[in-house]
């Protein structure tokens, strides 16, 4: 007995607890981040945001989650029952299933598999389901059509996420997350004979790419600029016009736990995950995962001024941004990075 | 890959490459011109098909390029240059008809080259990927071909029948490959067959092999898996089929050859087999079906089941005859459909209306008496009836089939082709024994030259058969 | 003279008139005539040529003579030429008969003369072909060829029912003859040649013989045609036109008697003793079976049509008795049939020409008005009974002469035919020359042309020739028949030996 | 084989409890919150009209040709990625050959633009 | 309980027979003959991945990813042709594609 408890039952217990611990810090994380996210734009507008539920609104998202919890959900007629509900839970499942490769220190992560960027990827392009399956099962014109428009938009910026991601990896060498981290230890900086500084990270060598998988990411999770699916005066709010109650609150979770990740990826990919930003032994001092919160909150903070600086596209920029610029020029660029990478002789 | 490697590969692979080149350079030239281009790109497409059969023919030897993955010898060469003859003449009688067929557009030159550079490959293929990708090339653009006329909804019918079942022929074929690789951990043919020799035969690459053959049986719309023909014959544009009847089926019967003469030839009497049975189901089903048909190219759908019946024959003797049998039949095979195509285009009404009944030729002795002599010739050439090239065909693969000890095949054969003569005769009775219905207008230039072509080509094979059978027997000598 | 491929010559000299044919333009009578004359010239010339080869044919060289050989198809076919005296007369006969179907079609053929012309001159392209052909896939090749140009003649130009009886003539053939192009294969591979030369000097393993000889039966005895896959030829002969006709029981029936003596007999000596009296019993019922029915027929066509199917009984008994009187006698038959059955033709043909029928009751009494007619069909009557004096009673006296030494039997049997004969072709002349003329429609009936004249006195003149001279061509034929009964008897004494060797 | 899967149990338990919270979150208001459903609810929302077509309408092709585009861009990327992993151990035979790759991708991709596949409007 | 390559074959071969049964069982619609060939795909894809860890050799992966590639473009084609037949037809019913007999 002793030999299946410890081949299996204390790993499998330890699993869970990491998982579980994992994903209750995220969700607080989320929960806060909502909250930052309309504070951030209420700033902008000089309005206060949520300020009611505990000390400036700090329990605003929790209030909300209760709320949502006791709202009559309500199946319109004509839907299929089935996948509307499966809609939901599939979007919040994917979301948050992204996050078991996503290193937060090194060796914090909780499958540290040879593939993880590709797992990430092939997370990320299953959420459209989740957005199709909602839109269509609704029976209802306003969401059918942004699922429609919001699936199309998902997979024109999933090509370009993927372009950038590929000259990443043609510095990197390997799919592993870590690994892409550990690869920015020394970069650009070290070269030029600096101390290992944020300038080895790979945002400065790829900066275009950096550019371009930031807006690529705005417009994957439906943000704003590029939340046409939520375009209140053409389609209401989108896909999820027919939810209520939990099912919507589920949208919205993935929606952010999304774009935790598209944060976190970034930090990961740009901006040198869990390294400090300067090599010293102070800054060495603070743990790696502070680093990682702190990047990726910057790059939320990023998000959230878009999102209340920049007006919406339209459509067809939207579209045309996507495939007739970021397209091209990512495909240049994977050029250009794989010359520089062969001449130079780094590979 | 060293440097002098990629160069031999290169160099091997040449006409593949222009061809390659070719195609996107053309999609290119015909994008930016836009539709007003479609004939200069059409003529282009025939110039980029001859560059590369100059090429081709220039190049002498043998040689494996690409890590093995490709393969040039005699035989690839002997039938990529008629693969290129089918392409190109497929295209020279669409320049003046795809307007007709609502298909002027210049992606269909573009898609044919890059169907016909699958159908080089194919031949080339020495390798079961690489086998398997270039006989998607090729499929996939045919696919697309067959419905050009996207405003049809027979056209688009025909499409869509095609692709339905050349998937999942294609997915049984891979079915067949994955289980060969993984019982014999191989995929280049000469591997395949070292571990076949080595007693490496298990059940397992048996069914494998069976899987594979139905898939290729497929691409020959061999029974029991022609159920595509008629109706991607009948409904796709006329100028389509003439390509898909062609140049597609020599280069699948080529890979055939190629698969199981080197790649299973240590098993050969289980694929023998399997070649016996859909070479016999095919010539009767293609001779009986065919006799009932309304339609003139249902018939030839038919027809071609039953000849593709006929080249297998060779095939299943398995030897240098065989093969030699099996080359000339697609040689002369080929130049009968591209001649019949070309009598089946050139059947349009004076005012421009386009007929496809049997019975729309009746009578066609008194108003088009060369068109009508020619189709004779092809319809007892096509029948085997000597002195015309079809019967020469017949005789070779037949006797093939008589060496190898096929006798129940070779008497089956003779009988079927007996009952396939008795439609053939029909069409030759509605030309010269019945009246005429209506008459036909004067066929293009490039119609009259085709059909003229063929038919001297069918009557004077007598004269050029021998260097012909020489350069057949030449090709096939590859394999032995 | 000697280096002059006159066998070639004489062979594809007709295809200069084809293409001199295809420049001119039948549509009017002018044009039509040019048509007509340039058939006329392109046979006439052809027969003279043919003339040279027995000229300068040696009647003493049993072997093949005038022999042409170039490499032609790979695969050891070759294009190989000759002839012996089996084949040469046949030459002749074919070149013979040309001009007469041109001068039958003069008039009576009204649509597409050009068409019709050239598929002429092509039909007797091939039939020489045949002939003169040593390579065996070379003959087959010219074997089968005949169908399309004959298939054409009869479809077009033929009667009422035309296109079921091409299609039945050449799906008939066709069907015999596809097994013998297996048997020729199976002999390349066996013996490594095509080369008829060859393969006479090859001697086959018996038990392949057995096969061998079948599948070749096949195609020859449906091409003579033999009892009981004959039903084509009725249906042929009556539709096809009269010039058709003429070829079909001239040249085209003989293609598988030839074919017999040549491939079954001479190459499969084995089993052809084995099947001897197969044959001899198929031959006898033909003989009886087919003369009883056409003693039935109300159509004259019909009529001569079955009647050579009984004559054609003798010929295969004649071959198959394997001797020399009967080889000889089997060939005489042949020639002389391919005159008096053409004959016979021709002159249905004159009163067809005239009465558009062929129903024996609508004629009768034509002895009055048409008495030139009436001679020369009776010398050909007579001839076809097989009257002494015609050529007609050579040939059957022969070959029952050699089935005598053969089976005693069979000769017994074979020679009621010579009675039914006389009863049916009798009975028939008495239908139709003889009695009243009491019909309407005959009254003013016109004796023969000039024209017909030119195409019926010859014929007379040579039937009763060969009847009471048969020499000219008993001497052709002696040597090569002496000698091919010589290997058959060798073969045959040298079986036994080496099936005991086998058996050891 | 056990090693390769071993690594990935973490991921299956990942989305197991992903899974198992985001039911509980499903469930939950089924449990607790009040229901009393009526027709006007649950028709679709059209802006206040009663909905006059089938919902699922048909869309425009584009939308289904933005899905293929991405098929196709999709899977070239999925061809970049072990190239891209094993680029620093591969010659220039490797290199050119992506490049070919890439060209040919790029003139499929002009072609598009082209063709005006990659319009709205 | 080993997972053994005869599990690998197992599963593909099932997922391989009802791709086909799915193509020839099926009288609806022609979406689930197209995703029935995708299935077969896969399935083929399921065996080579298999056999390529049993034996140890990377062919069979690489051989996969083609089979991929494969299989999107012949989707994207499948489903190309049949957008052009349904504005032909109007329907995509399988017993709708019946414009030729013979």
């Amino acid at each position: 007995m002793d030999g299946f408890f410890s081949t299996y039952v204390w790993p499998a217990a330890i699993m869970i607890g990491q998982t579980l611990l994992l994903l209750v810090a995220l969700l607080i994380f989320i929960a806060y981040i909502l909250l930052a996210d309309r504070k951030i734009w209420a700033a902008v507008q000089l309005r206060r945001g949520p300020n009611v539920v505990g000390p400036f609104g700090l329990f605003q998202s929790f209030a909300d989650l209760l709320k949502f919890v006791v709202k009559e959900p309500v199946i319109p007629a004509g839907a299929n029952k089935v996948l509307f509900l499966l809609a939901p839970l599939v979007t919040v499942t994917l979301a948050l299933a992204a996050w078991a490769v996503v290193p937060l220190n090194e060796n914090w992560v909780i499958a540290n598999i040879n593939v993880g960027i590709l797992y990430v990827l092939a997370i990320s392009s299953l959420e459209v389901y989740g957005i199709i399956m909602g839109g269509w099962a609704s029976n209802s014109k306003y969401p059918f059509l942004s699922a429609l428009r919001s699936a199309a938009q998902m997979v024109s910026y999933e090509v370009s996420i993927g372009f950038v991601i590929v000259t990443v990896l043609l510095c990197v060498g390997s799919l592993n997350l870590t690994d892409i981290v550990n690869s920015q230890r020394d970069g650009l900086g070290t070269m030029m004979g600096l101390p290992g500084s944020f300038l080895d990270w790979y945002w400065l060598p790829l900066f275009p790419m950096f550019v371009v998988f930031f807006i690529s990411a705005l417009a994957e999770t439906n943000r704003p600029p590029f939340d046409l699916v939520e375009a209140e005066s053409e389609l209401v709010a989108g896909f999820m016009v027919e939810y209520g109650s939990t099912p919507y609150m589920m949208f919205m979770l993935g929606e952010y736990a999304a774009i935790c990740l598209m944060c976190a990826l970034t930090t990961i990919l740009f901006l040198g995950g869990w390294l400090p930003p300067v090599d010293v032994w102070f800054l060495n001092w603070v743990p790696g995962i502070i680093w990682f919160v702190l990047k990726s909150t910057m790059v939320f903070f990023m998000f959230a001024m878009v999102k209340a600086f920049v007006p919406r596209y339209r459509y067809d920029q939207l579209m045309r941004l996507g495939w007739k610029v970021f397209l091209p020029l990512s495909l240049v660029m994977v050029f250009l990075v794989a010359v520089t990478l062969k001449l130079g002789g780094w590979a | 890959m060293t440097v002098e490697a990629l160069y031999a590969s290169l160099g091997l692979s040449m006409p593949e490459l222009i061809l390659a080149i070719g195609a996107l350079a053309l999609l290119m030239v015909g994008v930016f011109l836009g539709e007003k281009a479609t004939g200069l790109v059409n003529w282009l497409a025939i110039g980029v098909i001859a560059l590369a059969g100059i090429v081709l023919v220039s190049m002498s030897g043998s040689g494996v390029a690409y890590g093995g993955a490709f393969l040039a010898d005699p035989f690839a060469r002997f039938m990529k240059v008629l693969t290129l003859l089918g392409s190109a003449i497929a295209l020279f009688m669409t320049v003046g008809q795809a307007k007709l067929y609502n298909m002027n557009r210049f992606e269909y030159p573009v898609l044919i080259l890059l169907a016909t550079l699958g159908m080089m490959l194919m031949v080339s293929a020495n390798n079961m990927m690489s086998l398997y990708m270039a006989l998607e090339l090729q499929s996939l653009a045919a696919y697309v071909v067959a419905a050009m006329n996207r405003d049809d909804v027979r056209s688009t019918e025909a499409g869509l029948k095609y692709f339905v079942l050349g998937a999942l022929s294609s997915g049984m074929l891979l079915y067949g490959i994955s289980l060969v690789y993984g019982f014999t951990g191989q995929t280049d043919f000469p591997e395949i067959a070292a571990f076949l020799s080595a007693g490496g035969r298990s059940l397992g690459v048996i069914f494998g092999l069976v899987f594979i053959l139905a898939g290729v049986a497929f691409k020959i719309s061999a029974v029991p898996f022609h159920m595509w023909t008629p109706d991607v014959y009948q409904g796709a544009p006329t100028p389509v089929t003439t390509f898909l009847a062609s140049a597609p089926k020599v280069a699948a019967i080529a890979m055939i050859v190629r698969l199981v003469a080197i790649a299973f030839q240590p098993v050969t009497p289980d694929w023998q087999q399997v070649i016996v049975f859909i070479s016999i189901a095919s010539m009767l089903l293609g001779s009986f079906a065919a006799i009932g048909q309304k339609n003139i190219k249902r018939l030839m759908a038919y027809s071609s089941i039953g000849h593709m019946g006929y080249a297998l024959v060779g095939l299943a003797a398995g030897s240098l005859q065989g093969i030699q049998g099996v080359i000339l039949y697609m040689t002369i095979y080929m130049i009968m459909t591209l001649g019949a195509f070309a009598c089946i285009l050139a059947m349009r009404r004076p005012d421009g209306e386009h007929v496809e009944n049997v019975s729309d030729l009746a009578g066609l002795s008194q108003t088009n008496p060369f068109m009508a002599v020619i189709l004779t010739a092809l319809m007892f050439s096509l029948a085997g009836i000597p002195p015309l090239a079809g019967f020469f065909a017949k005789y070779f693969v037949f006797l093939a089939a008589i060496e190898a000890k096929l006798y129940a095949l070779a008497i089956i054969g003779v009988l079927a082709s007996v009952v396939g003569a008795y439609y053939y005769l029909r069409v030759v009775k509605l030309m010269w024994f019945d009246d005429a219905k209506g008459s036909f207008a004067r066929p293009e230039m490039a119609l009259r030259l085709v059909y003229s072509l063929s038919g001297l080509f069918l009557i004077g094979y007598v004269l050029i058969g021998g260097p012909l059978g020489a350069a057949a027997e030449a090709a096939a000598r590859t394999f032995f | 003279m000697t280096d002059w491929p006159i066998l070639s010559t004489v062979t594809f000299l007709p295809l200069a008139g084809v293409a001199l044919l295809l420049l001119t333009n039948d549509a009017s009578p002018a044009g039509r005539r040019n048509v007509l004359n340039i058939s006329m010239a392109t046979t006439v010339v052809t027969f003279l040529i043919s003339l040279f080869v027995w000229i300068g044919f040696d009647n003493a060289n049993p072997g093949f003579q005038m022999v042409e050989k170039h490499a032609w198809l790979g695969t050891g076919i070759s294009y190989h030429l000759g002839v012996d005296g089996i084949s040469m007369l046949f030459v002749i006969l074919t070149t013979f008969l040309m001009p007469f179907c041109v001068l039958a079609s003069w008039e009576s053929v009204e649509k597409r003369i050009k068409s019709y012309m050239i598929a002429f001159l092509l039909l007797e392209v091939v039939m020489v072909g045949v002939f003169v052909s040593l390579d065996i896939v070379l003959f087959y090749v010219f074997f089968e060829a005949t169908l399309i140009p004959m298939f054409v003649i009869i479809g077009v130009w033929g009667g009422k029912d035309r296109v079921y009886a091409s299609y039945k003539f050449f799906l008939y053939t066709l069907l015999g003859s596809v097994l013998m192009m297996l048997a020729i294969m199976a002999m390349y591979w066996q013996a490594g040649t095509t080369d008829m030369t060859e393969l006479l000097k090859f001697g086959f393993p018996a038990g392949m013989q057995t096969w061998l000889w079948l599948a070749c039966f096949a195609a020859f005895a449906v091409k003579m045609p033999m009892w009981p896959v004959h039903t084509w030829l009725p249906d042929a002969h009556v539709q096809a036109p009269t010039a058709g006709s003429v070829i079909l029981a001239g040249v085209m029936l003989k293609l598988g008697g030839y074919g017999m003596v040549r491939i079954s007999l001479g190459m499969l000596p084995l089993a052809s003793a084995h099947f001897a009296p197969l044959v001899f019993t198929l031959s006898v019922v033909a003989i009886i079976y087919t003369s009883l029915v056409a003693m039935m027929q109300q159509d004259i066509k019909k009529l001569i049509a079955y009647s050579s199917v009984a004559h054609m009984g003798y010929v295969t008994m004649g071959i198959f008795a394997a001797n020399m009187q009967g080889i000889q006698g089997a060939l005489f038959q042949m020639l002389s049939h391919g005159i008096v059955s053409s004959a016979l033709f021709l002159c249905v043909g004159v009163v067809y020409d005239r009465l558009h029928t062929r129903e024996i009751s609508a004629y009768g009494g034509l002895v009055n008005n048409m008495p030139k007619y009436a001679v020369a069909f009776m010398v050909f009557t007579m001839a076809n009974v097989g009257l002494p004096g015609t050529s007609g009673f050579v040939g059957e006296a022969t070959t029952l002469l050699g089935a005598f030494r053969a089976n005693t039997w069979v000769a017994l049997f074979a020679a009621t035919g010579v009675i039914l004969s006389a009863a049916y072709a009798l009975w028939l002349y008495r239908r139709v020359i003889w009695g009243a003329l009491d019909k309407d429609s005959l009254k003013s009936l016109l004796d023969l042309s000039t024209r017909e004249k030119v195409i019926l006195y010859p014929l007379v003149v040579l039937t009763i020739f060969y009847g009471v001279y048969p020499a000219p061509v008993f001497d052709a034929t002696a040597a090569s028949v002496e000698q091919l009964v010589n290997t058959y008897n060798a073969a045959l004494s040298a079986a036994p030996t080496v099936a005991a060797a086998t058996v050891n | 084989m056990t090693d390769l899967l071993g690594s990935y149990i973490p991921i299956a338990i990942f989305i197991g409890i992903s899974l198992v919270i985001g039911l509980s979150l499903l469930i939950a208001p089924f449990a607790v919150a009040f229901k009393a459903p009526d027709s006007e609810k649950l028709s679709a929302y059209e802006c206040g009209f009663n909905a006059f077509d089938d919902a699922r309408m048909k869309f425009d092709i584009r939308f289904y040709l933005v899905s293929i585009l991405f098929i196709i861009f999709d899977l070239e990327v999925a061809f970049l990625f072990p190239w891209a992993v094993a680029f620093k151990g591969m010659g220039w035979f490797g290199f050119w050959s992506m490049m070919v790759f890439l060209g040919v991708l790029t003139v499929g991709f002009i072609y598009e633009w082209k063709k005006g596949a990659l319009e709205w409007e | 309980m080993e997972i053994g390559i005869s599990h690998y074959l197992t599963v593909s071969a099932i997922l391989f027979t009802l791709g086909i049964f799915g193509i020839f069982l099926n009288r609806k619609n022609i979406i689930v003959i197209l995703m029935s060939v995708e299935l077969i795909l896969l399935a083929v894809n399921i065996n080579m991945v298999a056999f390529s860890a049993f034996l140890n050799d990377l062919t069979g992966q690489v051989f996969a990813l083609f089979i991929l590639t494969v299989a999107a473009a012949e989707a994207a084609i499948g489903l190309a042709i049949l957008v052009v037949f349904y504005r032909n037809r109007g329907s995509i019913a399988v017993e709708d594609v019946n414009m030729m007999k013979g």
